[in-house]
């Protein structure tokens, strides 16, 4: 038997043989890269997978770079990519991982997430949608917020409450959404930067099957908790020196001499060697990996790119006044994809403020290190053990 | 030392002044600005100037106004800051005003206090006292705050040997308005046009110097208002938004920040107070006032405004909330005027300390 | 009728005339200054005062200054001076402020605090020295610590546990303590600086009459609350530009341009302003006293105090190296008072170290700022309404 | 990019120096030190030279040493400030053998590498790489690490147009002791004196280059180790420590203030170990590396000491507990071979960021 590395070559190049990228859709070529098992070879044969060791990936995605093909578009489907598609793999049904792995893959279903809501942000496990099964269809109401892509997704994760008469934790159930449903309703939330990159959405009488719920009934806690340590892993790991905010403000300290001063000096480099500290923590982080043993550091880097990117971006509009006091746009848009660098300066100070919210906010984070990390004692918990019904909210 | 406290009448002042904002503006009309931009809310500005006539406060009696002085128009300019009121006050009502009074002019300020014109200094906002440069050549000037909708423009023109201060007809010059980061104070590019000269060369250098002298020491006012407003809104807020069975505001870490953001908050008060002191005794120490003011009173409107989007979670990120008006006010007043950097490093000589 | 200031003058001009300065010992001018109702006139007569108000001892200390007059020694007897004669006159019987208030103003007893203990220090209602009542003598058993003075002092305040059968703010009584008491055993407690400001006092069987009890039996919080208030009344007001550690440091700049540098100019003119805004804002809490209309910045006033005397003699070390390297002298010292800008650079930053512990920690006082000032909700308690023998310690 | 993890090799070396500092020093006895000052801890100085071999970590096997390298020298450092161990480690074994290497010197070297000898580089401390001056005339040099008890002194003298490096006996010249900040690491005033001549003009200057750059690099992994037992000692504190009914660590602004400490000591960590590596491979990234390294560890060192002492509270102010000899190591760590300042100062040319 010959040895992985030698198998999956051959196995590319007659993928490339068979459809060459110069030629063939993206579609259609992603498609044969799934039905190759190449599109993640840690999966399963059939799911796109060949059931090899996670680290094969890079070769094959580096193989492929080299010859043009196409790669899936982690800008429009990270949330599928990088989220769906390991919980399904590793707590869906058969029919599920059937049905939705490969036109996730392929990006012919694009995915959004619906967990937060109004009254549920820091504390996720708050959601109180609601979702009744009646025969084998559960029929969902509520509101959910902070929806990025929602209005170009085909397909969405969802938490909602299946009873309120248990503790939080233990009455919520996972669900496989379908879009399309008529009882969504997709509204653009428009944020401080002009934009709206999300949407709220509201269910209204949603028809779920029994079959599209992900992991027993009772158990969507556990489940998001798989998904949402899936959003964390490896952040920022091998991430090149004067990548992101700091990288932007050096070049344009070194293009205009007129922004320079000896203050701004000293704060620009303690800006740099902030990020270059985190930069070599993140290598560090990717190295341990590597070899298997992941450190605990990712939580409180996402809490160091945080305060960088907000710090950075301040600066930068500090150091040109007379810029800084303008913006580029404020015309509502609907952006497909997120570029925390794109725009100019004052989108950039602005959407910066998101970092520390977004994906567990930086006061979530601190008690993730203080407890989980450091072994603090945690917080007195006063919803523990009450039935939903009866918590305060 | 100088009374940093606030008179009787300072408090009747300040409960008219926030009536007013009260009634005639809401954060969601605006927001509106940043999609329809306009010089300012003409129902709040018409409040201001005609019921309660602030506009006049530094202008003595015998020439059209008031004359109460700055202590009385940084109480005004609180309430501003506390309401991100999109009103000309400072730009009209303390800088051209101020520039004008320096001259001994009569006529023009004497619309300028009735409200029934405003009036620009056309130099980029972030000139500061001391360091500015008159106008040279014919290319726009910008980005120029307080310009947008104004009557009158206050050019000082670079001459040969010094400064030429002309008074423009709006109508007389090009005024182009500009995407500005604070909509609430729109911006705009002037091109440079010749009028009546009102001074040269000293005296125009020095009327231009009083005007930024006084918008610098009120400015601080102004952000104090604000950061005081943000540091109240968001103490409500957290103490009534629930997450986790309790009020965010009961979680520990989030008490001690707002612990600390209360003593900034507080500080920048005593300094705001003095700067405006110092101005309406011109006292030996306003220099210093006015730097310590606006590098203090600078930052900590930013820091307060910062603390409120991040407190106020998911909402304070939102379009619909007001919150976002603060944080933009905040940062355009940081480089108003000049940063708390450029402050900082005119302080030192002044009490000395050099390097 | 005369007014108070006619009439007041007219006394100092007596006490003058019949006890001069000159001659006399200090002793025997503050006893006769006591009796004169010249020591604070907003005490009664017979105890010190005229029942005048507050405000007119500044004329009676101007006036007796200008004189050349001896003042009570604040810096060896703040304790006496500035804690207990305000609490024995608020809540003292009679007979105790007969019996203490002359020779504690005339500093020939001086006075000490027996308040913090080693398992009580944030949490000071978590003392459990022991005091048992038998006929009208209370026997006393425990441990205090960071007493300032203990080993030149007459006597003592002290909070003593009476009752561990209730919760414990309830449980505490007040006394006055003859330290020379052969129960009373005081060892100096060295500090970081290497010096022993501070001492361990060690009480075992001390024998205290029952008339030397101030308040109610289970009514010591309450007192000490009292007490701890006059400690922070009117922190750091009307100071002058430049006072305390920054001008320390403004002055060596001055003085010596070699350690002068553009990146620690920016520093120093941060603290500079930070320091200049605090003085700002204690004048206007002065003034406000002045007008009877105290506002709540003491507390967090002593919070900047703490940081920047801390930043400060960090920055100094720094900006000086070769000769922040160095140390005065390490011998242990029991020095007589208190001075945070008494010698060299390196003491002054230890020392500051505990601008930040003691009087309240600054922990503490931002628990109070934001409780008392904002309003914010009051941390869960887990001792509440529980007896004290029954709360974790 | 270069490895920054540790080999099972450095595991087992760092389980040996912790194990024998455990056995050799106590806080108690090292606070002695301050009362009864002494060049270093024999018990702990003979285990790491006589029993573990490591001041030959950086010498070559056939110069007499052990032929490790910079990786292996940073984890006894690591431990070594994790004690706080009186130990010349840094200054003998480290920048004066550095010195040796660079020169090819293999007499002396070998008898460092042994433990037989120890030596000093007569700069000082504050003397940072690219930023020094050879001796001049005859006062004293101060304040020089490692110098008391040393038997070698390594004195860059000034020669016309360039440094001359002698090698000085202990016994030829006038040591004298000073009352140090951090007596763990006690300084001392050198007179200056004549000995054999190592070399002269630019070999000269590269070695002391070579021992600064190599002490500027390894001091962070010292610091690192400081930082480290710092922030586990107050975590451990702060789990015990019961008020309110509760253990301090369970209070949120608490934990919050530790979560952060645990990120920047985390990033200590991995600058430390980035300039260890890059030492060790003579990277071209070297300069920088150990400019970053050297402003962020020094920094947090005092951070985590700065912490430990508040969060220790009254206890963390006394001398009984060890507390404050990690702050008084930290703290003179900052300054030790150049400020954070100056290092900052240093690294923006080498990333082209100029003023």
């Amino acid at each position: 038997m010959s040895d992985p590395k030698t198998m999956l070559r051959q196995r590319v190049d007659e993928l490339l043989a068979t459809y060459d990228p110069a030629t063939v859709s993206a579609t259609e070529f992603l498609g044969a890269r799934f039905d190759a098992g190449l599109a993640w070879v840690h999966f399963p044969e059939g799911h796109g997978g060949l059931g090899l060791p996670q680290e094969y990936n890079e070769d094959v995605a580096n193989w492929l770079a080299e010859a043009g093909a196409p790669e899936p578009d982690r800008s429009r489907n990270g949330i599928g990519l990088g989220m769906v598609a390991p919980t399904i793999m590793a707590i869906g049904t058969k029919e599920q991982q059937e049905k939705y792995l490969r036109p996730l893959y392929t990006c012919e279903e694009i995915w959004c997430q619906l967990f937060s809501e109004p009254g549920a942000g820091s504390d996720l496990a708050a959601v109180a949608t609601k979702a009744v099964l009646s025969g084998d269809t559960w029929t969902v109401d509520g509101q959910k917020v902070w929806t990025s892509g929602a209005h170009h997704a085909k397909r969405a994760i969802l938490v909602a409450r299946t009873d309120i008469e248990v503790p939080k934790h233990a009455g919520m159930t996972y669900f496989l959404v379908d879009m399309e449903d008529p009882g969504i309703e997709v509204r653009p939330l428009r944020q401080i930067t002009g934009e709206a990159e999300f949407n709220e959405v509201f269910l209204n009488g949603v028809k779920i099957p029994d079959a599209d719920r992900v992991g027993e009934t009772g158990e969507g806690w556990k489940v998001a908790t798989t998904t949402l340590n899936n959003e964390r892993v490896a952040i920022g790991s091998g991430a090149d020196r004067e990548a992101g905010h700091i990288g932007v403000l050096a070049e344009k300290w070194r293009k205009y001499p007129a922004i320079r001063s000896e203050a701004a000096y000293h704060e620009l480099m303690h800006w740099w060697i902030e990020a270059e500290v985190t930069r070599l923590t993140g290598e560090r982080l990717r190295q341990q990996l590597e070899v298997g043993q992941p450190g605990p550091e990712g939580s409180a880097m996402k809490l160091a790119f945080a305060t960088q990117a907000q710090a950075i971006t301040g600066l930068a509009i500090e150091l040109d006044p007379d810029h800084g006091l303008l913006y580029d746009d404020w015309t509502m848009h609907r952006p497909d994809s997120t570029d925390f660098l794109g725009r100019d300066v004052g989108f950039r100070y602005l959407r910066a403020k998101g970092n520390s919210l977004e994906g567990g906010s930086s006061e979530i984070l601190r008690n993730v290190v203080a407890e989980r990390v450091l072994g603090l004692p945690a917080e007195q918990r006063l919803d523990k053990g009450i039935p939903f019904k009866d918590v305060p909210r | 030392m100088t009374n940093l406290l606030y008179t009787d009448i300072e408090d009747a002042l300040r409960e008219s002044v926030r009536g007013a904002m009260e009634r005639h503006l809401d954060p969601h009309s605006t927001t509106g600005i940043y999609d329809e931009p306009k010089p300012w809310e003409a129902k709040a500005w018409q409040s201001l100037t005609e019921e309660l006539g602030v506009a006049g406060l530094l202008v003595p009696e015998d020439r059209g106004g008031v004359g109460a002085g700055p202590r009385e128009a940084a109480v005004v300019l609180e309430e501003i800051g506390r309401a991100v009121a999109p009103v000309p006050y400072l730009t009209s009502s303390v800088i051209a005003t101020q520039v004008l009074l320096e001259l001994g002019e009569s006529e023009h300020i004497a619309a300028l206090a009735a409200g029934e014109a405003t009036a620009a200094l056309v130099l980029p906002w972030s000139a500061r006292p001391g360091h500015w440069s008159p106008v040279q050549g014919t290319e726009p000037v910008k980005p120029v705050a307080g310009a947008m909708g104004a009557d009158l423009l206050l050019i000082p023109v670079a001459e040969a040997g010094g400064v030429q201060l002309h008074l423009v007809k709006a109508a007389e010059t090009t005024v182009e308005s500009l995407v500005s980061f604070d909509m609430t104070r729109p911006l705009a590019a002037v091109t440079p046009a010749s009028g009546e000269v009102l001074a040269t060369g000293d005296d125009a250098h020095r009327a231009v110097e009083a005007g930024l002298q006084a918008g610098a020491a009120l400015l601080a006012s102004e952000q104090y208002g604000l950061a005081r407003s943000c540091l109240e809104t968001t103490v409500d807020y957290v103490k009534n938004r629930i997450q986790f069975a309790r009020p965010i505001g009961s979680f520990q870490a989030i008490k001690h920040r707002l612990a600390d953001l209360y003593l900034e908050v507080t500080q920048a008060g005593a300094a705001a107070r003095y700067a405006a002191a110092t101005l309406a005794d011109d006292d030996a120490d306003k220099a210093v006032a006015i730097s310590v003011a606006q590098t203090y009173c600078s930052d900590v409107a930013v820091h307060a405004a910062e603390e409120a989007v991040q407190l106020h979670g998911g909402n304070g990120m939102t379009w619909e909330y007001p919150v976002h008006l603060y944080l933009k006010r905040a940062k355009s007043s940081q480089l108003a005027l000049g940063t708390p950097e450029k402050h900082r490093q005119d302080l030192g000589p002044l009490v000395n300390i050099t390097t």
